[in-house]
């Protein structure tokens, strides 16, 4: 019952802060925060109660429960919560809270409306990560993503239309396609066992033929890589990412992005392990491909956020890369990559957004050399973008290492070509930070006079560094990626057995 | 009692509808097409009377009946319009009202 | 005291994250006190634990911290691995890092970021020490990469002058380039042998491949990449030079002393590697004799003080890699030691000289300060001879050492040894040069600036009167350093048990006389070239004569643009790159997916066109239909 | 019997060409009634008075009185027939002509395949009125819905 409680704690929140609006504009972030710190009440102890099994092999599946919802044609409520899901919903509700601290003072317009999306958005994702049921996965993909249209439509920037819209329409498309795929699934369980069914166990008994198997193993491929997003369905990204209002950055690249790796490891191969295996030189390719291409598309970014999406788009290519190495390390190479770069992407997003909230500007041009008046927001960023590069020590590295490790195993060429984004990596973090925080003093406030001497009572010219709460959100984040960073063990261990399990089920198919 | 061919009572009946559409499509005079339109709905209820003797059942002619309620709306509705248009562009010319041009 | 070992990084560590955490808000004197005190307690530590070690018999030491991660087979820990060859290294790091600290407590007194130095300082020591000390290959990897950002941070220091950024990035991509390549090298070394643990490594390898196999060979050459870009070798050197920007404290730690020769290091340590690719350790060699002399030409060129000290420390590293190509371990290491002291010493007093001229770099724009600052003056004077390797100097015994060895080499013995004389030939002229020209002659202080730009730390130096800053915090390091490059070669490294031979090496009087001959040699021609000797006129006149003429000319310029690498690699690809960057910056899928938008508004402007408004045509399209969907149910 | 189907058949016909091809409305009116009356004698052949009863009162009474009551407020004159003469170009008849002499083809085409003499037997108001009020009843209630939306629509459509 606990995840059923949890999404019910997150649907009834949001629709409780959208009513509250009605009483007081502050009302609504209140009651997101309550519903959101319960939530996270409810997964840690989630965690506290599973721990001792994890490490046990057998117990793959802390909850699994089942409700018949549509019995005619085979569809119930089934969710299931294994150390994989566990780790991504902590992972949510956390950034849930971060998204919410950084939504805090931005949102001052329709706020009720506001929370009611994130916190919608959020209920989606929590059941996509533990929806067994291929029916229901598809409903909580969808219930995900209309509150963020919304979001990134009503509180977005200067060219939200356009963002929302292309968003909107890329993720409807491939969402369709995803819909096609899995009736087809549903379908052929039809034909072989006599009944419909959208269990993903059943599912997984379902026998198609070699082309069948592929053509159905790329709708959910589409579905999935269009959502991670890989190589050449990534451009929704870089507009939704800049333009979507802080909060919906958080979400988009800090939880969204992951629902589709996710289903990746849980659908995409597990179901065709067949396909899966003779379309992995392919899907490597793609990510190096994404790896590379969008690294380079980085550096050429003067719009901040922009810059940090298309990062995203490169990241996530070393997920796709570790996943279909399909190895424990490319796995929980991917894995530990979800959640470094959950935690990284958001944090630079905030940073973004905190930067955009002081000088009303994404362009890195119109601003340099921070460091003298923001020195912990710098600190900050230089940070995380160390982080994103990679540096050992650090969540990233965990990630990009064993998945690279992995890839390594499973296809030299790629590998090889892949870490060549560790380079490109270095080249556009370290950018950012030159732009943006070294150099001389500049920012867009006092830029009409530049030859004489600025004022130094303005407050224009002393933007207000990091406030406390600020500070602990960020903190925390960094405290969470040197977790990862110099103790993975706690999160490749909860992870473990899931990953076993899928190997150990499909591990002679795949190379 | 002599018989009568079913099929050339259906075929007054679409000759009927036929003349009613060309109506339609031909005429700009509003009050002309909702006569046609008339032409049509009578039409039909003729097919159906048709249909009712051919098998010796009432339930064409409940049909008809149906479609004599619809004909009587319609055209209240219809003639409502008409007014209407009337009093705002001073034509019963169906032409000026094209404003769904896309 | 060996199980401590876990707290020799740690005390740095906990240095760095106290000045991290108060924000720089500590008075200087408590940030000094906790940068310098934190590397002194790991400096007593190493100590300690190097007593027990030699005390001990050599026997090497491993300790677990914990398990970082554990993923299949894949187990690396965070565990600590001791020899003679890491003690070696502790002591240097610690030891040297702490007299560096020291010294820059006076050095960055009065610079507004003191605790971000120091806390930079203290993360960059926490990083060398677990580098050295790691067990396994990754554990390395994170010193490694560690090191690397330190030496980000601190190049750029002085963050508002972008060309400070611009050297530091420089010098973060370039060995990421390396390190690329080594991360690589550990995924085939993991895929063969199903371990990174250094140790095991050094056992399986030669039982799983045979001497010269392909694996071992790519192997080695990845693990060679991350080192000549760590170590500043040719053709990854190019970002040395330009780190100088830094603060000159962190000239005499990391680009000279002890990060530089991370590579050698690496190296030495998986020496086995090595040895089973011959043809890898050949390479090793040769690189090594190409740096250093591409390298001595270099310097020979430059007028910027630190810049010859950089090209000199790339120099002398090629030594150190000539002496691993050659299988002489303990020599590089030897040399490694030596280098540590008297570069460190020289980079030190040429902060001191720096410091008192108010940031003059410009060697030309000096002269004449003998007088003026005794204590640089001698500390130049000692280092410069423990560099040019003058008998009885601590460079003296260690670069004979690699001599030799090179000689000893069986297939291109006599080419290598050569190649490092004629090297030694012109570190002496080099360094000798920068003594004469720097401290001898007349005062060119006031001098108008020369008409070439070159790196400023701060551009608005002004010219104020001469005057030695040397407190004691100051001083003492550049005599402790000072000492021990005298005596520094009479130090013997403990790394025979690591390698697993003693080396010795004999050789006729006569090399010895013509190795010991060269470098005098050397520093006399420089004494006629530079000091403004009468007696050198001869040879004065012939090298203006040199310069002037055109192909002399060029042939300088050449030289002193560190043979146009620079250049080379932004026109190869630098350039391109951006160039690439710039031309698809909107994204050419993202266009693709434009012109999909496009069509569909095409094909929109179409249908609108049958949108005409007239009643007549909505009814006659839909009778239309009506005729086609009867016409296909009938005939159809 | 036979006699009066053709025969009324024919009325219908040429009534209802009359309509769509006149230029005056109250004479189009006038055919149309025509028109209807003969379908109900139609009606009367085939065996159902009551429909034929219900056509010429509601049909042809009602709803055209209704439409003659619209054209006196119209006040339509001499110019509005002219302009009909106008409207009414024989080109114009073309395109809609063929179409529509493709769909009478394919509706000839189907029905007479159906060769089936029919008997006409009269289907009373009893008989009627059983069915209308026993299954359809909801139809019935449905229709009379949808006469008092028509109600409420045109007094709101046509007041001022």
């Amino acid at each position: 019952m606990i995840v059923v409680w949890l999404i019910l704690i997150l649907f009834v929140g949001g629709a409780l802060a959208w009513a509250s609006e009605a009483l007081d504009s502050r009302l609504p972030r209140l009651t997101a925060l309550i519903a959101m710190v319960f939530s996270l009440i409810f997964v840690v102890m989630l965690c506290l109660d599973n721990f001792p099994d994890q490490l046990s092999p057998g117990g793959q599946w802390l909850v699994l429960e089942k409700w018949s919802w549509i019995a005619r044609f085979g569809i119930f409520l089934q969710v299931g919560v294994d150390g994989l899901s566990l780790l991504m919903l902590v992972l949510t509700v956390f950034l849930g809270l971060m998204a919410i601290g950084a939504a805090w003072h931005e949102i001052t317009e329709r706020p009720g409306f506001f929370y009611f999306n994130l916190l919608w958005t959020l209920a989606g994702v929590v059941g996509v990560f533990t929806a067994l049921d291929l029916f229901l996965f598809f409903f909580f993909w969808e219930v995900m993503l209309i509150p963020m249209y919304l979001i990134i439509a009503i509180w977005g920037h200067e060219n939200r239309a356009y963002a929302a819209m292309k968003f909107f329409v890329f993720t409807q498309v491939s969402g369709l396609i995803l819909l096609i795929a899995i009736m087809c699934l549903a379908y052929f369980h039809f034909v072989q066992f006599g009944r419909f069914s959208f269990d993903y166990f059943e599912l997984q008994n379902v026998v198609l033929e070699g082309r069948f198997q592929m053509l159905v193993m790329l709708g959910f491929f589409i579905g999935f890589a269009t959502k991670l997003p890989a190589f050449p369905l990534h451009s929704w990204l870089p507009d939704a990412h800049s333009q979507a209002p802080t909060a919906g950055s958080v979400l988009l690249a800090g939880v969204l992005l992951k629902t589709g790796a996710y289903g990746l490891i849980r659908f995409a191969v597990p179901l065709f392990p067949e396909a899966a295996a003779d379309f992995a030189p392919v899907a490597m390719t793609i990510a190096v491909i994404g790896i590379l291409y969008c690294a380079k598309l980085a550096f050429a970014q003067t719009d901040i956020k922009r810059l940090i999406a298309y990062t995203s788009v490169s990241h996530m290519g070393f997920v796709l890369l570790g996943v279909y190495a399909w190895n424990i390390y490319g796995l929980q190479g991917a894995l530990m990559t979800m959640l470094a770069h959950g935690l990284t992407s958001s944090a630079l997003f905030m940073l973004a957004g905190g930067l955009q909230h002081r000088f009303h500007t994404r362009d890195m041009g119109k601003m340099s050399g921070l460091w003298a008046q923001l020195p912990m927001m710098s600190a900050m960023a230089l940070f995380f973008s160390i982080a994103a590069l990679g540096m050992p020590g650090l969540g990233n590295f965990i990630g990009e290492f064993l998945s690279l490790l992995g890839a390594f195993q499973a296809n030299h060429a790629a590998a090889i070509v892949a870490a060549l984004g560790l380079i490109f990596a270095s080249v556009y973090s370290l950018w950012v930070i030159q732009r943006v925080f070294h150099g001389p003093y500049h920012t867009p406030n006092h830029s009409t006079d530049c030859g004489s001497e600025p004022a130094r009572d303005d407050p224009h010219n002393h933007p207000t560094d990091l406030s406390r709460a600020e500070l602990l959100c960020y903190s925390a984040m960094a405290l969470g990626l040197v977790w990862m960073g110099m103790y993975p063990q706690t999160f490749l261990a909860m992870a473990e057995p899931t990953m076993s399990y899928l190997l150990a089920s499909l591990g002679e198919v795949l190379p | 009692m002599p018989s009568i061919p079913y099929e050339h009572g259906l075929i007054l009946a679409a000759i009927l509808f036929v003349c009613g559409l060309i109506g339609v499509l031909t005429r700009r005079n509003i009050v002309f097409i909702l006569m046609s339109l008339e032409i049509m709905l009578n039409a039909c209820g003729l097919a159906f009377v048709v249909g009712s003797a051919r098998w010796g059942h009432a339930d064409g002619q409940i049909m008809f009946l149906m479609i004599l309620t619809l004909a009587a709306a319609e055209v209240a509705v219809g003639l409502g319009l008409i007014i209407q248009m009337y009093r705002r562009f001073h034509t019963v010319d169906i032409s000026v009202l094209s404003e769904m041009k896309g | 005291m060996l199980e401590w070992i876990g707290l020799l990084p740690a005390f740095p560590l906990a240095g760095f994250l106290a000045l991290v955490l108060t924000r720089g808000n500590l008075p200087r004197r408590i940030a000094g006190v906790i940068g310098v005190g934190s590397i002194g307690l790991s400096f007593l530590l190493a100590i300690l634990i190097s007593i027990e070690f030699l005390g001990s018999g050599l026997e090497s030491h491993t300790q677990l911290l914990w398990t970082w991660m554990s993923v299949g087979s894949f187990t690396p820990g965070f565990s600590f691995y001791l020899d003679g060859l890491t003690v070696v290294m502790l002591l240097i790091i610690s030891g040297i890092g702490f007299l560096i600290h020291l010294y820059s407590t006076g050095f960055m007194a009065d610079d507004p970021g003191f605790a971000r130095f120091f806390s930079y300082m203290n993360l960059f020591v926490a990083s060398m020490l677990v580098l050295v000390l790691a067990d396994n290959l990754v554990l390395l990897y994170l010193g490694w990469e560690g090191v690397g950002l330190c030496s980000y941070l601190l190049i750029g220091f002085w963050y508002d002058n972008p060309a400070n950024g611009y050297a530091a990035r420089k010098a973060f991509v370039v060995t990421r380039v390396g390190d690329t390549s080594m991360a690589i090298g550990l995924f085939l070394l993991f895929q063969q042998l199903g371990t990174l643990n250094i140790q095991e490594i050094m056992t399986l390898a030669p039982q799983q491949w045979s001497e010269g196999s392909g694996v071992v060979v790519a192997a080695s050459a990845l693990l060679l990449g991350g080192a000549v870009g760590k170590s500043a070798q040719l053709p990854l050197q190019t970002w040395l030079p330009d780190a100088m920007a830094g603060p000159t404290p962190i000239s005499a730690l990391i680009h000279a002393a002890t990060m530089v020769t991370a590579g050698v290091y690496l190296i030495a340590r998986t020496h086995v590697l090595f040895e089973l690719a011959p043809s890898v350790q050949l390479l090793v060699a040769f690189v090594g004799l190409a740096t250093l002399l591409m390298a001595g030409f270099t310097a020979l060129t430059q007028r910027d003080i630190k810049r010859i000290l950089a090209y000199s420390t790339v120099s002398q590293i090629g030594y150190m890699f000539l002496a691993l190509g050659v299988g002489a371990w303990s020599a590089a290491i030897f040399h490694l030691m030596t280098h540590a002291f008297f570069k460190a010493l020289l980079f030190l007093a040429s902060g001191t000289v720096i410091l008192s001229l108010h940031h003059e770099h410009d060697i030309f724009r000096m002269g004449g300060m003998r007088k003026k600052l005794p204590v640089a003056f001698w500390s130049f004077v000692i280092g410069s001879a423990a560099l040019t390797a003058l008998p009885f100097t601590s460079g003296f015994y260690s670069k004979d050492a690699i001599l030799l060895a090179a000689l000893e080499q069986p297939q291109y013995g006599t080419l290598l040894w050569l190649g490092g004389v004629l090297g030694a030939f012109l570190t002496a002229i080099y360094s000798f040069r920068l003594v004469f020209v720097a401290f001898f002659g007349e005062d060119h202080t006031q001098d108008a600036p020369a008409h070439h730009s070159h790196d400023h730390a701060h551009d608005d130096h002004h010219h104020g009167p001469v005057r030695e800053i040397t407190g004691f915090v100051m001083a003492a390091p550049l005599v402790i350093l000072a000492v021990l490059s005298l005596v520094g070669g009479f130090i013997h490294v403990p790394v025979d048990s690591v390698f697993g031979v003693h080396e010795e090496h004999h050789a006729s009087t006569l090399v010895h006389g013509f190795m010991i001959a060269v470098p005098i040699v050397g520093v006399l021609i420089s004494y006629l070239l530079y000091s403004g000797a009468p007696q050198g006129r001869g040879l004065q006149q012939w090298l203006k004569s040199v310069r002037e003429s055109a192909g002399g000319g060029a042939l300088m310029r050449f030289f002193f643009s560190g043979w146009g690498m620079d250049k080379l690699y932004d026109f190869l690809f630098v350039r391109p790159f951006i160039a690439l960057a710039q031309l698809n910056r909107r994204d050419l899928v993202d266009q693709f997916y434009g012109l999909l938008v496009e069509l569909a508004r095409i094909g929109n402007r179409a249908i609108v066109l049958t949108q005409t408004g007239y009643l007549r045509w909505y009814a006659i399209s839909l009778i239309g239909g009506l005729v086609l969907v009867i016409g296909i149910g009938v005939w159809a | 019997m036979m006699l009066l189907f053709y025969l009324a058949g024919a009325v219908a016909l040429i009534s209802t060409v009359s309509v769509i091809i006149s230029t005056n409305v109250v004479h189009a009116l006038v055919y149309l009634i025509i028109s209807l009356l003969a379908v109900a004698v139609i009606f009367f052949v085939l065996g159902a008075p009551f429909a034929a009863m219900l056509e010429a009162i509601v049909y042809a009474g009602a709803i055209m009185v209704l439409f003659l009551f619209v054209m006196m407020m119209l006040n339509l004159g001499q110019a509005t027939e002219d302009e009909e003469k106008a409207w009414l170009r024989p080109q114009l008849w073309v395109g809609p002509g063929l179409l529509i002499l493709v769909l009478l083809t394919q509706l000839v085409n189907v029905l007479v395949t159906q060769q089936v003499d029919v008997v006409p037997v009269e289907v009373g108001v009893r008989e009627l009125s059983v069915l209308l009020f026993g299954p359809w009843l909801l139809a019935v209630e449905l229709a009379s819905m949808l006469l008092l939306a028509g109600l409420i629509a045109a007094y709101h459509l046509a007041k001022k």
